[in-house]
């Protein structure tokens, strides 16, 4: 029963990606793309891991999809003549090339899984450190505690990601696309009852983030979804220049954790020592807001945010 | 109960793929965005069918973000359909799949 | 055939559509869901490949891809921001001109 | 088995049928709307059925709750895109197809 599960679920994701890259129509194939999203979080659910299962719906389902959806849209409309879906070029490399790389990945992995045997010998030792730090969640201890630098330097990956946006696009707001007005009510009463429950879920993945599945990561994907949801419906606006609480949140995250990690030399202590859990939480709450702030506004594809309609 | 939740599971997977057949059809963009709809519905139960399975009630809350924002991919749509609607936009390529 | 052995190859499948997508594709738009298609390939073999440690997961793995989907994304975000300016400024949604590959 | 295992059976079993009904509805219906129609009432209460069952096997009355939310959420989720899609799609001119009943 266990393999029948892995099996379709795993073929399915064969057949999306396929469907996805394939055929004449680019709106089916992103279609298809969000339709593998949805089922690249059935596949983390399957494989056990409720972290991954929940970024990959609020980022691989949602924010992924809602962006490919609006380039399509800005394509088609700044230039209506080049056609949507152009023939793929023939290429006599191209097989090959992919079946090549198939097999090396596949020998890759089945060595991988046939090699180490149960878990990594880092895995291990995480396994064995982790109590010490006062974490129960495992990704939490690695992200905030093991290997934070590579947590800050991510973090940071995001905010050069906006400023690249931003060096690429200039400063400009443009106006997203938005429903109808004739469905403006209705597309209200989503949003009011949506908008606040992101914020709910995303403290309570922050609050249990260090000993259930759950955290920064997480907890900034569901923000930026629902702040991709009020850009779309016109609650949040893309602004030309970024104000001072913009700028504040796009920083917040690797500033804080940087100035903590930084302000812990002056104790004594290693660079980058986390004193205790309450550390965990101000790191991950500013890592939160920034993470949020920035996929927003690189969802945007502005400087800055603005309030909107009512 | 051991044989109910994974065959519950792969019956909601043989539901999911056959409402692939739909998007892969069309022949409307509307028809490929509902069947995503559906197969959003699907993939909801089938993580809350794998939390019950697998013990993991985490992805209780999983399955709570899915069906939060699986509203974001269709009013998305909505609002570029409203933009694109009497210029070239997603019908002229459903024609090209007559 | 174990469960794991069936994610390894799915993934490899998945890695070898993207590549074979990534080179005959001719729309941008079209070419970065191929990347990020490879890139979903590569976490479920980083998560599979790692292994499960007591009955749970091994943490590291996981840990590098849930930044791993985060970076994608707003690799993603940047990808779309150079392709709507390319098409700005040049009115083109390919890196070619008539069919023709550019003599780069 | 317990008359609670019995009833969240039961359930499982009327709720996958009720997913059943909404697929075949997607494939088999004429037009983009009637298909609409099929499986948003379908997988509505395919949804709400499964959520019972398995709240009533999960025995606890947190997870039932929150159960109960996902249902309230994908019910008002549904309708809204629902509404949105069928909005488009008579923009699109699909009542046209829908007087003609061509079986596809």
């Amino acid at each position: 029963m266990n393999l029948a599960v892995d099996l379709s679920i795993a073929a399915g994701l064969v057949v999306l990606a396929w469907r996805s890259l394939a055929g004449r129509d680019l709106f089916r194939g992103i279609v298809m793309y969000i339709v593998f999203g949805l089922l690249l979080a059935v596949t983390w659910a399957r494989l056990g891991s409720p972290d991954l299962a929940m970024a990959e719906a609020a980022i691989g389902a949602g924010v992924t999809g809602a962006l490919l959806m609006v380039a399509y849209w800005r394509l088609r409309r700044i230039s209506p003549a080049e056609p949507a879906d152009p023939s793929p070029r023939r290429s006599h490399l191209a097989a090959a090339v992919a079946l090549l790389s198939t097999g090396v990945v596949a020998a890759i992995g089945l060595a991988a899984v046939g090699a180490i045997g149960p878990g990594g010998i880092a895995g291990r030792a995480l396994v064995e450190a982790l109590p010490a730090t006062g974490l129960g969640n495992p990704i939490t201890g690695v992200l905030v505690v093991f290997r934070n630098l590579d947590t800050v330097l991510e973090v940071a990956v995001l905010l050069a990601a906006y400023l690249a946006v931003r060096a690429v696009l200039g400063d400009r707001g443009e106006t997203l696309a938005q429903p109808p007005p004739q469905v403006a009510r209705l597309v209200g009463a989503l949003v009011g009852v949506v908008a606040p429950l992101s914020v709910l879920v995303a403290v309570y993945l922050l609050r249990v983030g260090s000993y259930l599945p759950g955290g920064a990561f997480q907890a900034g994907a569901v923000l930026a979804a629902c702040g991709v949801l009020l850009l779309l419906t016109g609650r949040l606006r893309a602004t030309a220049d970024a104000g001072p609480w913009v700028r504040g949140s796009l920083v917040v995250g690797t500033v804080v954790f940087g100035l903590f990690g930084v302000a812990m030399l002056a104790f004594g202590e290693p660079l980058l020592a986390i004193p205790g859990t309450w550390a965990v939480y101000l790191i991950e709450t500013a890592m939160m807001v920034s993470i949020a702030v920035t996929l927003m506004l690189l969802f945007a594809g502005a400087a800055g945010l603005g309030g909107g309609r009512r | 109960m051991s044989l109910l939740l994974p065959a519950l599971l792969l019956f909601l997977l043989a539901n999911l793929f056959a409402g692939l057949w739909r998007v892969h059809r069309g022949p409307t963009a509307a028809d490929r965005m509902l069947s995503a709809l559906l197969i959003g519905s699907t993939s909801v139960a089938a993580v809350l069918v794998l939390a019950e399975w697998q013990q993991l009630p985490a992805l209780r809350v999983a399955s709570l973000l899915v069906v939060m924002l699986a509203a974001v991919i269709s009013i998305a749509y909505a609002a570029i359909a409203q933009a694109s609607a009497g210029s070239p936009g997603a019908p002229d390529a459903e024609a090209a799949e007559r | 055939m174990t469960s794991a052995t069936v994610w390894v190859l799915a993934a490899a499948s998945i890695f070898g559509i993207g590549l074979y997508a990534l080179i005959v594709a001719r729309h941008l738009l079209r070419q970065l869901v191929a990347v990020n298609v490879m890139g979903s390939a590569v976490f479920v073999l980083l998560v599979v490949a790692a292994g499960p440690i007591a009955g749970s997961l091994d943490g590291i793995p996981l840990a590098l891809v849930l930044t791993g989907i985060v970076v994608a994304v707003s690799a993603t975000g940047f990808a779309l921001a150079l392709i709507v300016r390319l098409a700005e400024a040049t009115g083109s949604i390919s890196l070619e001109h008539d069919g023709e590959p550019d003599d780069r | 088995m317990t008359a609670v295992e019995l009833l969240a059976t039961g359930m499982l079993v009327v709720g996958a049928a009720f997913y059943l009904a909404g697929t075949i509805g997607l494939l088999r219906f004429p037009d983009a709307l009637s298909r609409l129609h099929a499986l948003t009432k379908a997988d509505n209460v395919g949804l709400l059925l499964v959520c019972a069952g398995l709240g009533l096997l999960s025995g606890n009355l947190r997870e039932a709750a929150l159960l109960l939310l996902i249902w309230l959420l994908a019910l008002l989720a549904a309708t809204i895109s629902a509404h949105l899609i069928a909005r488009r799609a008579l923009a699109d001119g699909v009542e046209v197809e829908m007087r003609e009943r061509v079986p596809r």
